[in-house]
């Protein structure tokens, strides 16, 4: 996702990356279908209403949900609503410049949001406080610390382990109308988590998580979320290679096959950090 | 099923295809799909502005996808870029990246401008469907022409070619693009809820729509050089 | 209009023009008081509440009319409000560049909403819904298609057609003062088609309806509006060179000949265009 | 007929002129006309910046219009650049540029700064005013100075330098600027309804006023070069 | 505070200031703690409810108030609201440029704000018309029109005579509960005058109210303002350079010295300006 | 006199300094003080971009001060910088550029960012103390660390290392950076009132303060590079 002016690997380097990929080797030692080491850690920010951290080798995110209350959209009156936005700070790679988001964060932001609200991960319609006029504002914001490859799945499961562990304050209707933030506070309705798995094609080869040089010399990179039933709820292609129909079908049945481990691991670390 | 506005399921909205309609750019087209209208422009292979994007060793192919304030079912929109708008340039962009011989003119740029001028479903694939033309008006070489269609899910089925209405209304929206001719996928996305076995689907029926819409690309380029041959005299 | 660095004239082209003037002839054939081919198409946008598009030979533009409802301006409570904004679309010239109107653009939106306005030309007043609380506001979008000279007039020609062309849907208010949008439809209400006549200036020679390439080596330019009953309504002067007093005679006695036919014209495509 | 603050029809408001107030600009002026009260501060010729709108065969003059946020008889106004200010920017940069002898300095440019502190009617012309004296005061070499005066219409008489009541209230409005002692006319903009016959009897009136305008200007620079003389000793 | 690329002090010139300041003087002979020549006017802007002109050597600033009727701060429902703006328009210097406050004019307004809050010299209690949802919104517009350094003092001393000055117009709440602006006009209602004070350091020396070829080698620049009874209420720090606590110390001293006679300065021109 | 917290007046929170955990940058910190947490990255000396800021003689360094959206007690922060977020983006790089030694590399940029993560009080002071210890990380020569902390005042007593409570109740906020081997100031921010006495004082709490945090910066540096140097077997 790194610009080619700012990241471009030397020749000879690519050439050996290829050519291990040809015996079916990674760089790293992975295989095809293995994912980093990751680290998924929750409750990191404590102004924040939920948040997590997570480190998938280098690549490191970490994503905040700030809740607020306001208008729906005029038409879904009964539902609450969410907006996920991502950054990449200059912290996070040589690349970067202070700025509004560009094409990559916002493609980010959207796959992302895509994953989650397709799959109805957030409850939205039991965010509503007055019907038609006043529900809860989630803001889910991915804030990228490390770019080492794969910003998709790593903030995805940022993002849904910091919704996991978000929890709200309560909100009362007065007597008067006027809204009351309570101290006490309710966790997010949720049902059944979306996991996107993300595969990169290398000279032909499909491989799963891209490191960032990996994506450097990627063709194109597919993306494809997948719900606790197993159905699919949103996919993207990147890059400017192409998939044949036959690679497509290689990759849906590898991430059905990848994303109930995922699944596991996110909800194990939401676990571990309430405790 | 017969869809709302009278298709079968598997039956694209009427379409036209113009090719080279604005004087000012080295290739245009103008599609429409159904109520959908487009208009694409392409500009170059020229020297790139600002120059530190160049890429020593290929073209660099960028491209705008962009409504018309008056061209939403909505109230007029803002002629500022929206996210959306941002992220189908981006996608659009790359589409069509994958069929031009990009090495063919190394330290240049190539601006493909997509306008919507009036939006009633399907916009990314009509301006795929334009943009490809375009291309092929300016002379640009490439693998094959880019063809896209949507295909959407809506009471159960799937349908292709989706209008406005079935992408408010129905279940799932896959927008595809191809290099027909050498069966290659260069854009695909979703949103919605599709079992695995409902997605294969969906690529087959976007693949026979696909085809289609590539023949009728073929004959509007067909046309404009049998036109300007004639005013040739050939 | 174009900015010099992208449109400069070949000199042997330029010193050819002109030596053609001195005769009395333009490259393409016309006379100095004649206007290129104008071909003018109304109903072209289907989501707008009306639209226009003038071809004025190779200048094209498309005019797309939207309503919404608003408020009015505080100093003119009992009025509807209108808003002209024009866009360059990069698809129109390879001096267009994508971002916000430049001084160029706005001043071609400013010229055609001063002649419109000052014209009387829509009725305001009565677009009034609930007065000194909510009227109709008229989004009027020039986007040009293709730059070949003369935005001004081919604008405000296709702004003109496409306001006479607009229906809007009925609005009422209901028992509890809400207001109700009605599928029904009504015209827009309009008065006195106000007709902007744009003359060049080069080397001394005064003709109307420049091409790009004759903008290009022009000292000048002078936009005139006049109203149905021969009244001066805007006038605006470009360039950087001069015009003489008896040249802005000239010019002004040149408007008011060629107003007429003018307005027929786009009256006459409207009224073919409604069929 | 006699005006709201007791004018008659083609008399001017009391005028100031002042030359070279600002220090670190090349070349400044301060006008007042009534209350309407401009500041204009030239920077130039110098290297352009950014590079590319340098022009081979002549210095490219780029002015700014712009009104101070507590300038205005409404609330305060945002200092971001408004679509009017915009476009005032252009006409007067044109106005300006066809009397400076552009030629003279290739490949620079000249910059107009005007900033409005107080705006009670006829900013515009009161900008060119003052922005022609910062030019002399520059030494930058003009075919003549540039003086503009606005011509109104109220209560259905022709009245000369507008002042903010009476263009509010008013039924034309016609902004002129000249340069007087050729004749030629560089500014000229009117909204509002005029006959034929009234338009050009509006042109005659604004140009009484501007030869009135004209030597006040020149009076303005005499005394500054007078001053200067007069500090080293002639 | 201008930037170094437009403005370069020759080598010579440096060395010269230097070697003057190891004596004892600075280049245009005043003295270590001497103020340059001051000139104060205010009712300078007709359009304005307050304003004023400050003169410090050839640095020229004008300021001026406008008021207008607004919300509270959701924190502070009973107080009126002030805010401090500062432009560098490009008419000031070459290094300015067209274009919304950089860095230096931000830290500008937000030095003179700070300055102006912390002594409460505007008892923004008062400026509340209807508790919680209607206060008066006071706008401090600093304009900057020729920059010759020390550009806080100059704009604080502008400021603060500009507030004395203002009148603002009467609002009274109708029956109908809305607001009506009167023709008659009551003074901002004020207390206690904070003065800033500027001192900067060149090889070491410390001295008052730099000139802006003084500020373009001083290493750095220390602002303290203090209230009328002596109190300290802001500091700033600029520059790249640093300062040691004795030195501190100092500015701290003559600032306290300094202060009250530039507090007489500021009343005597607001008392003569409203003769 | 106890504080909210239980700290005595002239009592730090709980610090915590990591020094090299982000690989892309060639420099980076992580500091908490108390529940204010902030990370700072720097990249350079490297190409300045765009050129014209260069310097022939020296280094330029900027600084970003940036606050996560997240990481306000309020509602979510935009992510556009504020005027306080530019503010104090200039004094930060203010204070650190007095300790780098920026002449041993001109023409070249050094670029700190921070970013504030969770901010209870005294976030531009643990912003310097992080990004300090991130220039050392990259390996920048300077003149000394530095080292910053916040005096306050509450109930009528200094306090030191003022929290997100105390800044909003407290009567008076002085921020103070040093370089404490040198004992040069090189931030010094201040609102609020304070007698000079009392400022005095709060100068000398703050040196106090600043020496406990320096030698929390010099032992999280020493333990980054024993770190290394066992992995390197040394």
């Amino acid at each position: 996702m790194v610009s080619f002016k700012d990241f471009i690997i030397p020749r000879v380097k690519k050439d050996y990356i290829i050519s291990l990929l040809e015996k079916g080797r990674r760089v790293d030692g992975r295989g095809f279908e293995e994912y980093r080491k990751m680290e998924i850690k929750v409750g990191v920010i404590d102004n924040a209403d939920g948040s997590a951290q997570v480190k998938l080798g280098d690549t490191f995110v970490v994503v905040g949900i700030k809740s607020s209350i306001g208008e729906p959209y005029p038409d879904e009156p009964n539902k609450g609503v969410f907006i996920v936005n991502a950054e990449f700070p200059p912290v996070a790679s040589p690349s970067f410049e202070p700025g509004p988001p560009d094409e990559n964060a916002i493609e980010l932001a959207r796959v992302v949001d895509r994953g989650i609200r397709e799959s109805n991960f957030i409850e939205l319609e039991k965010l509503v406080i007055v019907p038609g006029s006043k529900v809860r504002l989630i803001w889910v914001d991915i804030y990228v610390l490390n770019h080492d490859g794969n910003l998709i799945d790593a903030s995805s499961y940022a993002a849904v382990a910091a919704l996991l562990s978000t929890k709200l304050p309560k909100v009362v209707v007065g007597d008067d109308g006027r809204l009351e933030k309570l101290e006490e506070r309710e966790p997010l309705p949720l049902r059944g988590v979306p996991i996107h798995v993300t595969h990169a094609k290398i000279n032909g080869k499909i491989l799963v998580d891209p490191t960032l040089e990996e994506e450097s010399i990627m063709e194109a990179r597919l993306t494809m979320a997948v719900t606790e039933d197993g159905k699919i709820c949103a996919v993207q292609k990147g890059g400017i290679g192409s998939f044949t129909m036959d690679e497509v079908k290689a990759v849906m049945e590898n991430t059905l096959k990848l994303a109930p481990t995922i699944r596991e691991r996110i909800l194990g670390a939401v676990k571990g950090g309430q405790v | 099923m017969r869809r709302r506005d009278g298709r079968a399921p598997d039956q694209l909205r009427p379409m036209k295809f113009e090719v080279g309609i604005l004087k000012n750019a080295d290739g245009s087209a103008y599609v429409e799909m159904g109520l959908t209208k487009v208009i694409a422009a392409v500009y170059g292979p020229k020297e790139p502005h600002p120059r530190h994007i160049l890429m020593p060793d290929r073209a660099v192919l960028r491209a705008r996808y962009h409504m018309a304030p008056f061209s939403v079912t909505e109230e007029r929109k803002s002629p500022a870029p929206s996210r959306r708008e941002i992220e189908l340039s981006k996608v659009i962009k790359e589409a069509l990246s994958a069929a031009v011989l990009l090495k063919q003119f190394p330290r240049t740029v190539i601006d493909v401008y997509i306008e919507v001028l009036n939006a009633y479903g399907s916009t990314r694939v009509a301006s795929i469907n334009a943009a490809s033309l375009a291309l092929a008006d300016a002379g640009i070489p490439m693998r094959d022409l880019v063809a896209a269609v949507s295909v959407g899910k809506m009471g159960g089925e799937l349908i292709l070619d989706v209008d406005d209405y079935e992408d408010k209304y129905g279940e799932a929206d896959v927008p595809i693009a191809m290099m027909p001719g050498r069966g290659e996928i260069t854009l695909l996305q979703m949103d919605g809820l599709l079992t695995p076995e409902e997605f294969i689907r969906a690529l087959e029926l976007a693949k026979k729509g696909i085809m289609e819409v590539y023949e009728l690309q073929r004959k509007a380029l067909r046309e404009k050089y049998e036109a300007i041959w004639r005013e040739y005299g050939f």
